[in-house]
């Protein structure tokens, strides 16, 4: 920001600030604690997260697939040993009226199943790990 | 406006519309009885009943499709009346007629309606009958080439062809000219053989990037059935509304008088009560278009307000007069439009990642407001969004004198929405009602499934110095007011960027 | 709409309207300049805007009535266009002067305009001439019995008879016969040679009970004038209005029509630009009422959203255009009146204690929601009302279908509207709008100070046990939280109550 | 509130309670500390006080008239030593754009006019004293 002013920042209470680069203002939002917080200005949104060492993200990866939400299993398309291409429908799981099919990021051979149909599952577990 | 004898109502229904029942209710002088599951005893629509009944476990089939524990609830809070709302209980027959038998007044159509329309062969038969247009279709006994072709030829070009047993596009040939059908008969017999198991083929007119324009009709127990013009609702993904408005850019004069009397025909055919919506296919615009009926939604629609801004009316109001035994408060010569409203859904979902829903606390939420703005909505700050409902958080509603004033409001209202905690699609909708197609009023039921994902790569924007300024400042005020939140930062916090993003 | 050159627009104003306009520039994407005193630093308008800049201390002489400082403003901001709000500058014909001056868009009438309506005698003369309804009435050179009671059959009777160089109700004389004339000019002339030491007399037509109806215009630089109907603002308070509405019930589609084109005539007459009301007296109702020009207000007026709701147009977005040289964005045929609007205006005064005006801290602060209801505020939560403005807070406005359902809302939402710290007139406002007269739509301009201080009384009720319960679960948590605030408290928390009422 | 069961109170954060007596709920509002509360229940408002032994009130008294609010003194219509009657206007003050009349609460003779025309004069300071 070479040549620009610092902008000054006011708090505006409940997570509001008012920014003033000196020239013009801004209404933004900031809502979140500790390593992750989430930014509003004028329609947009950004999360800003400052990353753990070992800290696990709910997202499939090359050994296994997750949800990434809480859901329910409604179809388990795959079994232990079957053979998978890249982007085939594994499991098909529903969460908030929408069915949410969960897909092979890879080619590969399933090695476990760890769910069944009608399991409440969370992020951050496997339910199809491959070999 | 009379509405009788109802004078305490149980809203069988949790989030925006649960909300907005209780506050037409406090304009009546009717007392209002929320219902609730495990997951919403703090929720807006329970605080803000005049009474509360707990129904059961989160699940929806444990508390708000259980017709039983409902109509027990009413029973148990002296309710005279039950409105059902939209989705859960509004369109089981058997519900309404569990209310009919337990004594209460159901705000809605008469069971027996509810049965007629809720099945779609019956439907489209009765629709047939009343002279109400259908797409033109038939699976015809005669399964011959010779008979199929014959079929096409009387459903019109371009005709579709599918397996009777089908689904999800297979097996799905397009017919443009007689002289294609031989060959797409025998390949969509294969393919449905081959997938299904039952080479059954039924034929019907392609409707092209059709439109969904859909009439709002209602109707009371004196005879009287009137039409409350349309609403255009074909910026839809995968069948989920996400726009809608009125008027619909694409309809003359002519074509919505025609619209409304099929629809006022199709109400008539089932002997409708209340509010209730026809939804048409549109094929071409202006004097040529064509509509055809698709189903009938006996309830009062999510994008009500969209009617209520353009005709001056309050449905709410409206279902609870004709459902106490009053005439409808208006008659057909009394309706007109007047100006345009846009209705933006406000949905828990990130369109960056295939519109996936989102759960989680809402940690700061606030709505627009100003001169032609109406939210309606289900949330407030500290509201948890639940995985078991429907992830539509909130209803932007805008009404200007003209579709272009109505866009641009639309717009500077959703620059102010501010949802944080879990992503939504206000990012989205921004680019959305920028697009080009949208600025020209040109989308069809496909377009979003077609541009969704290049309009949700475009509203990736660059994270502005303000925001990070304001996020530098938050993070030191959590520091020095609970500093052993801020342990696990590091040195440079802006280390990982989550996205300037819809 | 267009707005032309309007790229940057100082708003020389405060509070809700400063505000309102703001908004309405965010549509039309006008970057917007607040402009404020010491006492408005933290205000809601100058947190709203793009740039803010400090005019002085807090009296209104040294800020907001400073013109010279406001142009100075809109300069040094790069503004090219100001938007002088309603009271403060907006009627100052030096003042538009000095804009156009400084080649600034003064948003509102060439200052030629105010000052011909700005003379309260030249105003009269110039409608007299374009054929304007005026309170007939007339000051004789020829001051004998005769000629003054020529002049009383002139102007009609009932006639009143004061001193011309009085005020304030002394030496006024009602005279309803012609045999009563003698009698009383000889008292009027008394009571005048005691109290103002000079004996001229004036007499005019006594309108009797009569309604205060104003018509909004509105004019374009193009040669089009137009009008928006009527406003009825006779609930006021010693000519300070308290709830405006519209349509008002009291006109006949011909008197307003004839009152419409009074207004066209009265605006051509000074060649008038923007927005502009003509106030007028109407006495009697239906299609024999009469109506007489009072004055002009040369500029937006506080109960403008009215208009818009029940006309359907946005009047800030169309004095932009206007003043950016646009036509006007509608003609006089495609204007008309739909439902019913009400606007309550939201004072900081105690009813209670002659409305005297209350300043402080509002220390809780939350607007009613929900459809059909817009509120133009200009506080919040923390604001401090300062005893150097206007003790209006906000504005409820209300649209709905019909009077009467118009008039539940507004009262569905007065009683949502909680604002602590400061009195209010809410509670009073919900007396004023279940009293009688006002259910019957018969109030005259008379009738609050007649009846304001029983409605006050009136609106005294017992404190529910549902409030008490309320207030001593605040002192528990209080006292667990903040245990030092709470030292004064005597064992009985309740011994002192300050009253439930309005 | 014999035979009826003690209301139950959850604070909704922001100064909002739902209070449920059992039967129907409200939704209340409370601010203010230390020993005066104001509460608002469907658009009625009241205040609760603890009176304090010595606190003055910014009102007028048998011995002499005051502001009620902060104002500025527009017109001073008596002097030492003058009669007034019960009633009277002795000040005329402005504020918010309006006039506010100071009367007399009795009738008397002024002993002394504790204030001058154009004078900021703040409520709990007489401005009129009577004999």
């Amino acid at each position: 920001m070479v040549g620009v002013a610092e902008p000054t920042v006011t708090s505006l209470g409940a997570g509001w600030y008012l920014v003033d680069d000196g020239e013009r203002r801004w209404r933004v939002a900031v809502a979140g604690e500790g390593d992750m917080q989430w930014v509003f200005l004028e329609g947009q949104v950004a999360t800003l997260e400052t990353p753990r060492p070992g800290r696990r993200r709910a997202q499939s990866t090359e050994a296994g697939v997750m949800s990434p939400m809480p859901a329910t299993v409604v179809a388990i398309h795959v079994a232990p040993g079957q053979s998978i291409a890249e982007g085939e429908t594994l499991v098909v799981l529903e969460a908030m009226k929408m069915e949410l099919p969960i897909r092979a990021p890879r080619a590969g051979v399933v090695k476990t199943v760890a769910c069944a149909k009608g399991d409440l599952v969370q992020p951050g577990v496997n339910l199809v790990e491959f070999e | 406006m009379a509405t009788g004898g109802i004078r305490r109502l149980l809203i069988a229904n949790r989030g925006e519309i649960a909300v907005r029942i209780i506050r037409a209710c406090r304009e009546l002088a009717i007392e209002t009885v929320a219902v609730y599951s495990d997951a919403d005893a703090e929720a807006p629509h329970v605080r803000a009943a005049d009474r509360a009944v707990h129904l059961g476990a989160a699940p929806a089939r444990e508390s708000y499709l259980d017709a039983a524990k409902v109509i027990a609830a009413a029973l148990a809070s002296g309710a005279d009346a039950v409105h059902p709302g939209y989705g859960f209980l509004s369109e089981r027959a058997h519900f309404a007629g569990a209310c009919e038998d337990a004594g209460l007044v159901f705000v809605g159509p008469p069971s027996a309606s509810l049965e007629r329309m809720g099945s779609k062969i019956g439907a489209r038969r009765l629709m047939v009958e009343a002279g109400v247009p259908v797409v033109p279709g038939e699976a015809p006994a005669d399964q011959s080439d010779a008979s199929l072709a014959a079929a096409i030829g009387r459903v019109g070009f371009p005709a579709l062809i599918k397996p009777s047993a089908g689904g999800g596009g297979i097996g799905m040939k397009i017919v443009r000219t007689a002289g294609e059908a031989v060959d797409a008969l025998a390949a969509a017999r294969r393919e449905a053989k081959a997938s299904f198991g039952d080479s059954t083929l039924y034929v019907e007119r392609l409707i092209e990037r059709p439109r969904h324009v859909e009439i709002q009709v209602f109707a009371d127990s004196h005879g009287n059935v009137v039409h409350l013009f349309e609403r255009e609702c074909s910026a839809q993904r995968r069948h989920q509304k996400m726009v809608e408005e009125s008027p619909c850019p694409a309809l003359s004069a002519t074509v919505r008088q025609a619209m409304g009397q099929a629809a006022i025909a199709a109400a008539r055919a089932v002997d409708y009560r209340n509010a209730g919506t026809c939804e048409f296919l549109l094929e071409g615009e202006g004097e040529s278009a064509k509509f055809y009926f698709l189903e009938m939604n006996t309830r009062l629609q999510v994008e009500h307000p969209v009617t209520e801004c353009v005709v001056g009316v309050d449905l709410v109001h409206a279902q609870l007069a004709v459902a106490a035994g009053a005439p409808l408060p208006f008659t057909q010569e009394s309706l007109s439009q007047r100006g345009h409203a846009i209705e933006c859904r406000i949905y828990a979902e990130d369109p960056a990642q295939g519109f996936i829903p989102q759960a989680g606390p809402i940690l700061l939420y606030r709505e627009p407001q100003g001169p032609g703005i109406r939210v309606d909505s289900g949330v407030t700050t500290g509201s948890v969004v639940s995985v078991h409902y429907d992830p539509m958080l909130a209803k932007l509603i805008v009404w200007a004198a003209s579709r272009e004033a109505a866009r641009q409001k639309a717009l500077a209202a959703l620059r102010e929405f501010a949802v944080l905690g879990i992503r939504t699609n206000i990012p989205f909708m921004i680019q959305l009602l920028q697009h080009q197609q949208f600025v020209a009023a040109r989308i069809d039921t496909g377009f979003l499934d077609r541009e969704g994902p290049a309009i949700a790569a475009a509203s990736v924007q660059e994270l502005p110095a303000a925001a990070l300024a304001a996020v530098a400042e938050h993070r030191r005020l959590g520091a020095s007011s609970t500093p052993g939140t801020l342990g696990a930062l590091g040195p440079d916090p802006f280390v990982s960027l989550g996205g300037w993003r819809g």
